[in-house]
C-alpha cells in the first residue's frame, strides 16, 4: 500500500453514467491486475474503492458509475485537479491458473479491472474468451478496447438491445475454456459459479471502512476462515466461496 | 525543544498518541507504511475469551464528519492473540501495547485479562464494557455503575497490571459511572467509545448496516467525546485516555486541556492511515505556537 | 404530482418541514427573505413562565459539521409573547404554529401550557423537558421516565391541544422515557434536542462558551437522532417529529422512513437561511426519483 | 438581508496578517455603514461575519485579519473564486448625530468599518478626524486610504514605533469633536467610552450562530433591555451601553 497524490490527466464519458478516468502518480504499490485503489473525495469522510482498470509506471485508469455522492463529486474532478489515493489494495488476480484459454465474465462496473487482466494475460500469449454483460445496449462500454487487445469478446444485453439477448451465463455454455475470472453484481458472481465448469477467481464488493485491512468492516465467511474482502480479497477462489 | 511525554500508570510514553482499538487491527497494516514504534503506544483490536466472527455485513456506513461500524468485535479469540498476535506483533513493535478486552460476562472479561496479565509485551489492559454492537441480552455492562464497577472487581482480582475501563457516552450519568469505576479499583479511564447511531439507505429503504444500528464516530462526536472528558475529569483521581474524533494535534491538546493524560485516535486512521505518525510530527510546531513546553503541564488545563 | 402533504395530531401540513425551536425566533428575520407560509408549520422560540435573559456570552462554539449553543432559553416570558410576538407573528405566518414551552418546575410548565392553550393561533404544544444548558438544580426532567411523565400529566390537564414532549437525547434509555410519555397521555414525541457537548479554545485554554458546556447540533448529529427515531417508532403508537442534524430533503425522507410523522430543521436555518424553502422546494424531484408517490406512506418504511 | 454570491475580484495584503479583499456581487441590501456581511467558508460549519469597509453598487471591500482556520481559508481564495454571503447585517451607524466635527476612533481589525463611514461623513461635507490605533509600525494599514478621503488622520501605536506612544485614548485628549464613533477590541471601547466627551456609536463583536437576528446567540445585556449584536448592533449608542 502507498499513500499518493494523483492528478486528474483526462476524462471522458463512456455512458451517460460511467466515466473512464486517467489518473497520473506513482503507480508502483501495484502488482496485479484486479487491485484497487481507494480515493479520498472532498466533504466525504470514507474513501471510496474503485478498481484498477489499467496502469503503467506514468498512471492508471478507473472506471466509474455515478451511483451516489462520491462517485457524482469524482465525475465533477477535471483535469489538473489532485485526487489522494491509496494504491495497491487488494489481493489482485493471479494469472498463474489461467490455462491456454481464460475465460473473463465481467457484469456492468465488474468489466473494469477485466481490462488489465486481460492485457496480461494476451501478453502472455495466452487466448482469452471475454463475456461482457448489461442490461442495455446504452450501457455498454469498452467492447472495442477489449477487442483491440487482441481477445474473443461476447456481449450479452439483459433486454436483447445488442449482442446476445439474456445474462453472462446465457453466453457460457458451449464455450471452451481452461478457467474462469469473473467480476461483477453478486448474483452474476453466483450464477457464475454455478455455471461453470472450471477453477476461477471471483471479484467481490463490500462496504468499506479503511480498505486496506484494519478494521474488519468487509470480511465474509470462507471455507477456510475469515478474510477481508479489502486486503484477503477483493478477489476469492472459486473452492473457497460460502454463499 | 518542547516535551511531548506523559506518563501512564508509571510508564513514560514518548508522547500521548495511541491508535484506538479497532481501528489499528494488530498494526501489521500501518507498519507497512510507517514505523509504528514511534506510538507512544497503540491498543490493540478488542479481544474476546471465545473467537467472534462479528456480525454480518454491510458494517460499515458513511456519515457527515464520520462513520459507523457494526463489526460485532471480530477476532481469533485470546488465545490465539496470545499464540499468534503478539508473537507477531514483537517483530514490528518493540514497546508495551494496550490490550483491549471485550466480553458478554464478569468470568468472560476476568479469564481474557487473566491470561493477558501474563503477556509481557502487555503494558496496560483496556477493558471495554461499552461496545454496543453486541447485543448480550441486555444493556453494555457500561451503562451501570454497578455492573461496571463489578467487572472492575473481577479483573483486578485477576492482574496486576493497570486497568484502564474503557466506557460507553451512551449514558445519562457518565461521572457515576466512571466514579463507581475509579471506586471498585480502576486505575485509569478510556473515553469514550462510539455513540450508537443508524443510517437507511434511500434506494432500498432498509437500514445500511445488516445489524441496523452502529458505532458512530469520527470528528463529528469530538465536541461530546471533550465534554465527557472534562466532566470526567472533575469527578476521579485516575487519569483518563480521551478519544473521540481526534484527527489532529490541535484536538489532542483540546483532549488534553480537557483532561486527558493520553489521547487515542481511531476512525482517522482508517482513512488517512499516516495520521498518527502526522499528529505526532505536528505536535511540537503546535506546543510552539501555543506556548507549551511540557505537554503535560496542561493536562487538565482548562479547568 | 407526488402529494407532500402529512397529518400531524389531525391537522393537515402542506409538507413535513418545520423549523425547530430556537433556531427560527418568531419567524419576522426569514418572513424578510421568503413567505414563510410555505412551510408545514414552525416551532417558536422557547418559552418560560418568566423573562429570561439567558446565559451569559460567548453563547456559540463552532465544530466539525455543527455547533454548540449555550443560549439558555432567552425569551420575553409567556405572557409578552401573547401579548406581543403572536400578534406580530399573525401578520406574516397564517398557519397554526407549534408553541415549544420549558420550565423549571412541574408548575412552571402547567402555568405557560395553560396561557397558550387558550391562544387560537397555537396548534400544538410542544414541550422541552430537555434543554441541557439551564442549571436548575438537578438533571432536566427528560433524564427520567417518571419526571417527565409527571410533566406530561401537569400539562395535560390545562391543555386540550395536541402535546409533543421534547425529549433529550443525552440519556441511557430514550425508549422508556418515551414510552412513559406516550403512557402518561403525551399526543406526540419530538426527538432530539441538542447533544451535550463542549469545545475548548486553545488560545486562551478555557471552554469557549462562558458556560462551559452546550448543545450540540448539526449534521454532525444526524446518525445518533436517526437511531433515536427509529428506536422510539419501535416502542410507541403516537407520532413522532424527528430532527437532529437535517439539512435536505434526503435527509427528510430518511428520517421519515426511520419513522417520524414530521421533520424539525434546526441549526441549518442559521447558516443557510434559506435551508427550508430549499428542501420544500427539492422534496417533490427527490420523492419522484425515489419513486414515493405519497410522502405519508414511508413514514416508518425501514422497519 | 439578501443571500448572494459574490466573485472574488481582487485580494492584497495590507501587512504580514491582515488582507484586504474586492468581491464584486450585489450590494442593495448594504443600507448604512458599519453593517457587515457573514461569509460561508468551506469546509466550517458557521459563516464568519466581517465588516463592510467600503461599498458600491459594483461590490464591496473587506479587510480581515488571519486569526485562525476561517480567516485563513479566507486569505486562501483567489480572484475568481465565489463567496457566498449574506448581507445588509446589522444596523451600522446613523450619520444624523455626528455634528460637523465628528471624531472616528478605529483599533486593529476595527479600523475598516470606519473607513465607508469616514467617506459618507466627508460626502456630507463634516470635518471628521480620525485616530488609527495599533500595536506596532508594522501592523497599520489604511493611513493613506483615509488621508485621501481628506479626513484629519492621527496614529497611535502601543510601542510608540510610528505616530504617537500609547492607545487611542491618548490622542483623544484635546481634541475638539462633536461625537464619536468608533469600532475594535472590546478594552479599547471601554476606554473611549470613558474618555469621550461627547455621545457617540460603539460598535461591538460577539460569536455569532447566525448573524441576522434568528438564535439569540449574540445577545448583550443594554440599559433599554436584551439586543442582539447581530440585529440590534453591531453599533450600540453610548447611552445604552452595560459594561
Ligand atoms: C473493491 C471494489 C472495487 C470497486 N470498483 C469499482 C469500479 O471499478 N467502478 C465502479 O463504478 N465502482 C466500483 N466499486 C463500487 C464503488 O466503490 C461504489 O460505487 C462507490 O463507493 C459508491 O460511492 P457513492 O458515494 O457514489 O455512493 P453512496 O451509495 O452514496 O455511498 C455511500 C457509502 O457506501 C459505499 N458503497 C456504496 N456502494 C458500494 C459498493 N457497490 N461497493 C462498496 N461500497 C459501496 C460507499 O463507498 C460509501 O462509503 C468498487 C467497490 C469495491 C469494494
Ligand atoms: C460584526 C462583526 C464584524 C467583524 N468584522 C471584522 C472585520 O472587518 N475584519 C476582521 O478581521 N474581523 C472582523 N470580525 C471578527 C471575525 O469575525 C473573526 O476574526 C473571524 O470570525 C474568526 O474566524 P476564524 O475561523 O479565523 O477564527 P476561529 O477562532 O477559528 O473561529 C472559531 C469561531 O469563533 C468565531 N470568532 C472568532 N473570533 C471572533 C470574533 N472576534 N468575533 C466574532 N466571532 C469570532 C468564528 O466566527 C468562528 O465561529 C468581525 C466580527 C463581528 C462579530
Ligand atoms: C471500525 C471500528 C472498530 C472498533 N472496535 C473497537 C473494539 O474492538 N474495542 C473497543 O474498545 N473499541 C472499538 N472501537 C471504538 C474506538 O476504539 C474508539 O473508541 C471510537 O471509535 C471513538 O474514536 P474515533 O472517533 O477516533 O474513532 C472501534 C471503532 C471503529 C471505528
Ligand atoms: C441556537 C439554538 C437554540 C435552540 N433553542 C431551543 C429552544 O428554545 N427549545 C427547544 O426545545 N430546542 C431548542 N434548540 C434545539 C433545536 O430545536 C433542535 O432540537 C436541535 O438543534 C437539533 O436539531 P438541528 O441539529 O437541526 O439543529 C435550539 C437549538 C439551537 C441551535
Ligand atoms: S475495509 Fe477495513 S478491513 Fe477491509
Ligand atoms: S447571531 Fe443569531 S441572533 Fe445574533
Amino acid at each position: 500500500m502507498k499513500q499518493e497524490i494523483f492528478e486528474v490527466a483526462g476524462k471522458r464519458n463512456l455512458t451517460d453514467t460511467v466515466f473512464e478516468m486517467l489518473l497520473y502518480g506513482d503507480t508502483s504499490a501495484i502488482t496485479a491486475p484486479g487491485q484497487f485503489i481507494n480515493i479520498k473525495l472532498n466533504n466525504f469522510f470514507l474513501r471510496r474503492p474503485i478498481s484498477v482498470c489499467d496502469c503503467d509506471e506514468n498512471g492508471l485508469t478507473i472506471i466509474y458509475k455515478v451511483v451516489g455522492g462520491g462517485t457524482a463529486a469524482l465525475a465533477n474532478m477535471v483535469p489538473g485537479d489532485e485526487a489522494d489515493c491509496l494504491t495497491g489494495l487488494g489481493n489482485g488476480y493471479t494469472l498463474e491458473e489461467s490455462g491456454a484459454r481464460p475465460l473473463l465474465v465481467g457484469g456492468g462496473v465488474g468489466v473494469p479491472p477485466l481490462f488489465g487482466l486481460c492485457k496480461q494475460l494476451v501478453a502472455q500469449g495466452k487466448q482469452p474468451t471475454v463475456i461482457l454483460g448489461f442490461n442495455t445496449k446504452a450501457e455498454i462500454f469498452y467492447e472495442n478496447e477489449f477487442r483491440a487487445l487482441g481477445a474473443k469478446i461476447l456481449v450479452t444485453t439483459a433486454d436483447g438491445s445488442y449482442g446476445m439477448k439474456g445474462f453472462v451465463t446465457n453466453a457460457m455454455g458451449g464455450l471452451d475454456y481452461t478457467y474462469c475470472y469473473t467480476c461483477g453484481p453478486e448474483p452474476m458472481l453466483k450464477a457464475v459459479y454455478s455455471a461453470a465448469e472450471t477453477g476461477g477467481q471471483f471479484s467481490f464488493e463490500e462496504r468499506m471502512g479503511c480498505g486496506f485491512g484494519a478494521c474488519m468492516g468487509c470480511s465474509c465467511e470462507t471455507k477456510y476462515g475469515a478474510k477481508r474482502i479489502c486486503k484477503d480479497g477483493p478477489v476469492l477462489r472459486k473452492e473457497e466461496i460460502v454463499w | 525543544m518542547v516535551d511531548t511525554k506523559v506518563v501512564l500508570s508509571g510508564t513514560e510514553l514518548a508522547n500521548p498518541i495511541i491508535p484506538a482499538s479497532g481501528t489499528f487491527g494488530f498494526g501489521y497494516e500501518f507498519a507497512e507504511i510507517y514505523d509504528i514504534n514511534i506510538l507512544g503506544t497503540f491498543s490493540t483490536k478488542g479481544t474476546t475469551k471465545e473467537p467472534r466472527f462479528g456480525n454480518p455485513t454491510p458494517r460499515i456506513a458513511e456519515c457527515e464528519a464520520g462513520m459507523l461500524n457494526s463489526v460485532g468485535l471480530q477476532n481469533p479469540g485470546v488465545d490465539k492473540v496470545i499464540s499468534e498476535e503478539l508473537p507477531k506483533l514483537s517483530k514490528c513493535f518493540h514497546k508495551k501495547v494496550m490490550a483491549n478486552v471485550s466480553g458478554f460476562s464478569v468470568e468472560d472479561y476476568a479469564y481474557s485479562c487473566e491470561k493477558l496479565d501474563k503477556e509481557p509485551q502487555v503494558g496496560w489492559l483496556e477493558v471495554n464494557v461499552s461496545c454496543p454492537n453486541v447485543h448480550n441480552g441486555g444493556m453494555s455492562f457500561g451503562t451501570s455503575p454497578q455492573s461496571a464497577a463489578e467487572v472492575v472487581r473481577a479483573v483486578k482480582q485477576v492482574t496486576k497490571k493497570p486497568v484502564f475501563m474503557k466506557l460507553t457516552p451512551n449514558v445519562t450519568d457518565i461521572v457515576s459511572i466512571a466514579k463507581a469505576c475509579e471506586d471498585a479499583g480502576a486505575d485509569g479511564i478510556s473515553l469514550i467509545n462510539t455513540l450508537l447511531g443508524m443510517r437507511i439507505d434511500l434506494k432500498t429503504k432498509r437500514p445500511v448496516l445488516a445489524n441496523k444500528m452502529g458505532g458512530f464516530s469520527g470528528p463529528a462526536v469530538f465536541p461530546v467525546a471533550l465534554r465527557m472528558v472534562y466532566q470526567v475529569y472533575e469527578a476521579v483521581k485516575i487519569p483518563i485516555i480521551g478519544m473521540g474524533g481526534v484527527m489532529s494535534a490541535e484536538n489532542v491538546i483540546e483532549m488534553m486541556l480537557a483532561g486527558a493524560t493520553a489521547v487515542q485516535v481511531g476512525a482517522a486512521n482508517l482513512v488517512e492511515p499516516l495520521t498518527c505518525k502526522q499528529i505526532i510530527e505536528a505536535l511540537p510546531g503546535e506546543m510552539e505556537r501555543l506556548g507549551i513546553e511540557k505537554l503535560s503541564d496542561i493536562i487538565g488545563g482548562a479547568h
